[in-house]
C-alpha cells in the first residue's frame, strides 16, 4: 500500500506535510494558490497587525552563504483588515494566519476579521527576533503569553499555534505557558537573532543593523529545540528552521515535529522544494516500510 | 572564492556620467555585472541609505558596468548623490534576459526603462532592422538617444524620439507611435521597459496583433530573490519569474497595468 | 609606517590578535608552541576541571557542513593538576587557561595550582551547553556567576576573561553580573546547543544526544552578541564563533572586539589559519590606514 | 550532492569474515572508501555504542571496502559483533598514506596492524621484491598470511610469521626478526603498523642503518580530523599530520615509543 503523507496537528488536518513558513512570498492569494499547487500542505500568511505596516527600509534582506539568510524585512504587512478582504474569495488553499500584536486586544481585533474567512489555524508569531514590541519581546514575557493565548483561545474555534524562538526568557518557559493557556500546537521556531557588518563600508548591512538568521545555519538549532519541546511536552509540534531537504524534513519528524515549514529553502531552491521534499518522504517511508507520518514521529527519543 | 551572488560586493563609482538634470550614469568596475543578459537587474546598496533594484547599465569599457538612475524619492536621491570615489554595495545579476528575436526590431523605453534597452543593443545581429522608441516628458528629459544611434551605427536603424510636450522629436505619447507603427508595419519583436501603463498600451497592441512582445516589469523589491513576495504580480514574482515576461503571458495577469502593491503590500491602482 | 596587530585587552597585552579557541588541539604544550608558532597571539586551553575527565564516548564531533561542526566532547580533559605540571615549562606561549567547575570553591583550587606557571589570564567557561551542573547550567544562574567571578578574582591577580554564550537566561545579565563582580574581559560566544538525527538508523548522532554547533552557521549569532555586549557595557571584548578568514576577524573588531578567538575553521583549513587571517588584517589595516587595531573597534556602532 | 567527508555516511555490513577467534573482517559498499590511499583511515560509528578510527580494508569486490576489526574493549566489541545486513556509519577517508618506494620492501605488522599493509600490497610494482612480516602471539590469531601471498603471486616475495610463543612459524619477536632481516639485506623502504613499542623498535633497527621507515601510528582519536587534539605525539598530531610519520621525523619525537594519552588526555607510559 502506498503509505500516506498527509499528518495532523490535533484539529488540525494536512493533506502534506511541508508548509510555506511565514513571511515567505506570503502577502498574495495568487501566489499562495501557487504555492498550494507546487506541493505545500499549508501556507503561513506574513505575520499580520492590526494596521498596515511599511517595515523597514532596505536592505532588508541578503544570504550569508551555504544556505544561510539574514533578514529584517521589519514585518511589513498589509494589515489585517486588507487581508481578510484579500483572502475571502479563497476555498482551496489551507491558510494559517500568522498574527503578531502587543496586546491581547490586537488578537482579539485581528482574529475577528478573518470570520468570514477560511483560516485552517492561527499562528501566534511570539518570536520575531528584530522588531521591537512584538514577536519575541511578547514571548519573552510570559505574564503576556497566557494573557494572549488565552484571549486567542476565546475569540475562535479554529485551532491556534504559537511560534517560539530562542530569546532572552528560556523558550521552554514560553512553551509551557502557552500549553497551560490552551495552546494547540507549536512552531518552533523563528529566526535567531544575528548580524552583519560590511568591512568596506564599516556598517552593519542591514538598515535595522540586527536581523534574523534563518536556513541550514540553524537546523540543528531548530531539531535541538523540537527534541527538547516533544521530550518534555505533549503537544503536537510543527518543525521550522533550516530545511532544505527531505532528509532535513525527516530529521524533524524522528525528533518530534508531525508537520514542518520552510522558507529560506524557497530563496536557494525555488518552489519546486515543496514536491522535491513530499517526494523524498514518500520513498524514505517506502523504504522503511511506514504508512503513515505519524508512525515516525520523534523516533529518535526512543534510542 | 566564488563570489556569493546574493551577497552584497562592494564597488567604487569611477565616473559619474550627467544625463539629464535628474539622470545620472555610475560607472564602476565588475567583470560580473559588465557581462550579464539583457534585462538583468542588481540590487544596489546605497550605504546608511537603501537598497534599490537596478537595471544593470552597459558601460563603453570593458569589465565595467554602471547604473542610470532618475533621482526621485529618498532612496534614488542617495544613489543620485553617490560622487566619484564613493562605494556602493551590488549584488546580482538577477532576473531573466529579454529573447532576442532576428529581423525587425521595435524597442521602446520610458525614462530609465531605456536602460535595459540599451544592453539588448548590445545583443542585435548587423542583419537586424531595429527601431528604437524614446519617450520622456519634453526635451530635457531625453538621454540616450546618440547612444542608441551609436550602438546601432552598423544596422539598418531607425532612433524616434517623442516629448508628450512636443519640445523634441515627435509629440505626444509614446504608445501612440507604438499603435501606429506595429499598425503599418511586420516586427518579428518588440520589447518595452518604463512606465507601466506605457508597457500595458505597448503589450495590447502588440498582442492584438499576435506580435511577439515582451516587456520588463518593475515592482516594490525587498529581497530581489523570490523570498519575499513584495515584487508580485499576480502569481507571478517578478524578481524571479521575470523581471520580463512575454505579452501573451501578462494578458493572462489580472494585476498587470492595473495594480501595484506599496510597500505593506496593499494593492493600489496605477 | 607598517600598521600593528599587537592588541591589548585591559591588563592582558597580545602580540597578535588571533588566539585558539579553547578545546581545540588545547592540551598539550608541544602541540601550543606549534600553534603560537603558525601565528596565534595566545592559545587557550581545554577547558579544566578539579579532576581528570574522560568525556563522552564517540561520536562526539562531526562536520554538518558549510564550515559547521557539532561536538559534545563532554569536556574530556587531564584535570587541573596535571595539566599545571605540564606547562610549568612553558615561558614562550601566551597561555590562557579555560576553567570549568560548579562551585566558586573549585575555581579557587584550580587557580592555585599554576601558581607558578606563566599563565596570561584565566577564560572561566560559563558558556558550555552540553555537560551538567558546569558551562551554561553555571552561567545561567546569576547568583553563582557572581560567586564565582569573586572568588577567582580573588585567588590571583592574573586577569579573568568571563566566557559566555546563548543559555536559558540573558546572556546580557552574565556578562552585567560578571562585570560588577570585577571580571576584565569577556569571550563570547560558546558553541550553541543544537543536535543532528541520522535519519538511516534513526539516532541522535552524538553519544550524548545534544552537542554544540560551532563554526561558520553561528557567525552571525557570535557577532550579534558582541555588537549587543560592547553597545551595552564598557568591557574588552573576544569575539568568538566562526571566524574563519581575515574579512570575519575585522567584522568583530568592527562589532567591538579588541581580540578574536577560532576554533572550527581549524578543523575545516588547518592551523595556517592563523596566519593567513593575521596577514589579511595587516594588508586591510594598510589599505584602511590604520596603524592599531584600537581604532577600528566598534566603529560598526557609529553608523 | 557532493558527499561531506566529515560527516558520517551510513553502509550496510554485506558480508562478515571470522579471520580468527577474535578478529573479524566486515565488507560494505563504498566507492569512496573502496579506492583510498594506503593507510588512510575512517572513523566508524558503531550506532548506539561508539565511534573508532579504523584502518580501511581491501576487499577483492571492486567497490566495496572493509574494516577488519579486533574484538578489545566494549567499542569494538560492538563493532565485532556487527551482523550482516546491519548498519554502521563512516566517514573519512582521513589520514595520509605510505610513501610507496621501488625495489626490496620490508612490510611489518603486527595483529590488525595489518590492515594497512594489506592495501599497501596492492600498490607495489612487479618488479619490487617484498617480504611481509606477520607477528602474532600465537598460532590461533595469525591471519592475512595467504591473503599477503596471494596479492604478491607476481612478485618475488617472501610471507614469514613468527608467534611469540612459536607455536606457528618463527619463534620470537617480530622485532628480532626485523632486527635480523635488516642487518643481512638491503631494504629501500620498511613500514610498519602495530603496537607502538614494535614500531619503535622497527624505527630505531632501520633509522640507525639509515634505511628509509615509516611507521603508522595509533592514538586515541575523536575527532580524526585535527580539531580535539586527543591524538598528540608530542607536537603533532595523528590524525592531521599522518598516522604515516618517517623514521626520521619519529626519532625527533620525544612521546613516540615512551607515552601515550588516555581518554583524559593524560600522559601514560607504554
Ligand atoms: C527591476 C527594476 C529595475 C529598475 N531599474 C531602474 C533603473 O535602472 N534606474 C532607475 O532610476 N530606477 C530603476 N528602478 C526603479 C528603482 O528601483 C526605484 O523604484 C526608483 O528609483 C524609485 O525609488 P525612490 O527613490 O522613489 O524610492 P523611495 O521612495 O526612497 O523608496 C524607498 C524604498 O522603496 C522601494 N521602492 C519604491 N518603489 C519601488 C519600485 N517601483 N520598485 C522597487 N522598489 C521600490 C525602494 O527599493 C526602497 O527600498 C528599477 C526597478 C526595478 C524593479
Ligand atoms: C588510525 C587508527 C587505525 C586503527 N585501525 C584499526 C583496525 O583496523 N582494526 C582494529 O581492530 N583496531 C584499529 N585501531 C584501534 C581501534 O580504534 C581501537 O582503539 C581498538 O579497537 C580498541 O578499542 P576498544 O574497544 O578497546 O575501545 P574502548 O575501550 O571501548 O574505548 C572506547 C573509546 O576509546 C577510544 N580509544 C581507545 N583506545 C584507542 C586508541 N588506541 N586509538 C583510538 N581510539 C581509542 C575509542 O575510539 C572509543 O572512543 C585503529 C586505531 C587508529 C588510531
Ligand atoms: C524574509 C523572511 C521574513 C520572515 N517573516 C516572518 C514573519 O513575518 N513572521 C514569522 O513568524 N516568521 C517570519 N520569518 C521566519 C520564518 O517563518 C521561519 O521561522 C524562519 O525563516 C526559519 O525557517 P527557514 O530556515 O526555513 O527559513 C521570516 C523569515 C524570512 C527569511
Ligand atoms: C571540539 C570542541 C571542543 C570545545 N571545547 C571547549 C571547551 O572545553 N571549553 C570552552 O570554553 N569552549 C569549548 N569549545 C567552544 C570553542 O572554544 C568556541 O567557543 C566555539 O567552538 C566557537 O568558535 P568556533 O566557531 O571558532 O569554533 C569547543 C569547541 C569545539 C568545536
Ligand atoms: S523582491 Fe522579494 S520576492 Fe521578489
Ligand atoms: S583525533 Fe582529534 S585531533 Fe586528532
Amino acid at each position: 500500500m502506498e503509505p500516506s503523507i498527509t499528518t495532523s496537528l490535533g484539529q488540525i488536518q494536512l493533506e502534506r506535510p511541508v508548509m510555506l513558513a511565514s513571511g515567505i512570498l506570503g502577502i498574495s492569494l495568487d501566489v499562495f494558490n501557487r504555492i498550494h499547487r507546487s506541493g505545500a500542505g499549508a501556507v503561513v500568511t506574513k505575520s499580520l497587525s492590526t494596521e498596515p505596516w511599511d517595515g523597514y527600509p532596505n536592505p532588508t534582506i541578503f544570504s550569508v552563504g551555504g544556505g544561510g539568510w539574514m533578514n529584517a524585512v521589519g514585518l511589513s504587512n498589509p494589515g489585517a483588515p486588507n487581508f481578510a478582504k484579500m483572502i475571502k474569495p479563497n476555498h482551496d488553499v489551507p491558510i494559517i494566519v500568522s498574527l503578531v500584536g502587543s496586546i491581547p486586544k490586537d488578537f482579539e481585533l485581528m482574529i475577528e476579521q478573518f470570520e468570514n474567512c477560511k483560516v485552517t489555524a492561527y499562528e501566534l508569531n511570539l518570536s520575531c527576533p528584530h522588531v521591537a514590541k512584538v514577536g519575541l519581546e511578547v514571548g519573552d514575557d510570559p505574564e503576556l503569553v497566557k494573557e494572549i493565548v488565552t484571549t486567542a483561545k476565546n475569540s475562535t474555534n479554529v485551532p491556534i499555534i504559537a511560534k517560539v524562538g530562542l530569546g532572552t526568557t528560556h523558550y521552554l518557559k514560553t512553551v509551557g505557558t502557552a500549553i497551560e493557556s490552551g495552546i494547540d500546537a507549536i512552531t518552533a521556531i523563528n529566526t535567531v537573532r544575528a548580524m552583519a557588518i560590511d568591512v568596506e563600508t564599516q556598517r552593519p548591512i542591514l538598515s535595522n543593523k540586527f536581523g534574523g538568521l534563518s536556513g541550514t545555519p540553524i537546523k540543528p538549532i531548530a531539531l535541538r529545540c523540537v527534541y527538547e519541546i516533544s521530550s518534555k511536552y505533549d503537544i503536537p509540534i510543527i518543525g521550522c528552521g533550516g530545511i532544505s531537504t527531505w532528509e532535513d524534513a525527516v530529521e524533524f519528524f524522528l525528533a518530534g515535529a508531525s508537520a514542518i515549514q520552510l522558507g529560506s529553502a524557497v530563496g536557494d531552491n525555488w518552489i519546486n522544494v515543496f514536491d522535491d521534499i513530499n517526494k523524498g518522504i514518500l520513498k524514505y517511508m517506502q523504504k522503511k516500510n511506514y504508512s503513515t507520518i505519524k508512525e515516525m514521529v520523534g523516533l529518535a527519543k526512543k534510542s | 572564492m566564488q563570489r556569493n551572488h546574493n551577497h552584497t560586493t562592494i564597488v567604487t563609482i569611477e565616473k559619474v556620467i550627467d544625463e539629464t538634470p535628474t539622470v545620472r550614469t555610475l560607472v564602476f568596475s565588475d567583470e560580473i555585472m559588465s557581462n550579464v543578459l539583457p534585462g538583468q537587474f542588481a540590487m544596489v546598496w546605497i550605504p546608511g541609505i537603501n537598497e534599490l533594484p537596478m537595471s544593470i547599465m552597459i558601460s563603453k569599457e570593458s569589465g565595467k558596468a554602471a547604473f542610470t538612475v532618475r533621482k526621485h524619492g529618498p532612496a534614488s536621491t542617495g544613489l543620485f548623490n553617490i560622487k566619484e570615489g564613493q562605494q556602493i554595495g551590488v549584488r546580482g545579476p538577477y532576473g531573466n534576459s529579454f529573447d532576442v528575436k532576428k529581423g525587425n526590431l521595435l524597442l521602446v523605453g520610458g525614462g530609465t526603462g531605456l536602460v535595459p534597452m540599451m544592453r539588448l543593443l548590445t545583443f542585435v545581429k548587423p542583419t537586424d532592422n531595429v527601431t528604437v522608441l524614446i519617450g520622456a516628458k519634453s526635451k530635457d528629459e531625453v538621454f540616450f538617444e546618440s547612444l542608441a544611434n551609436n550602438l546601432l551605427e552598423n544596422n539598418p536603424h531607425k532612433v524616434i524620439v517623442s516629448t508628450d510636450d512636443g519640445s523634441y522629436g515627435e509629440k505626444g505619447y509614446v504608445t501612440d507611435l507604438v499603435e501606429k507603427l506595429v499598425s503599418e508595419n511586420h516586427y518579428d519583436g518588440v520589447y518595452v521597459c518604463g512606465p507601466e501603463i506605457m508597457m500595458h498600451k505597448t503589450v495590447l497592441a502588440a498582442n492584438s496583433r499576435k506580435i511577439f512582445v515582451q516587456a520588463s516589469l518593475e515592482r516594490m523589491m525587498k529581497c530581489g530573490v523570490g523570498i519575499c513576495g513584495s515584487c508580485c504580480v499576480g502569481e507571478d514574482l517578478v524578481c524571479k519569474d521575470g523581471t520580463i515576461f512575454d505579452g501573451e503571458h501578462l494578458s493572462q495577469n489580472k494585476e498587470f497595468g492595473i495594480f501595484h502593491r506599496n510597500k505593506a503590500g496593499i494593492l493600489e491602482n496605477y
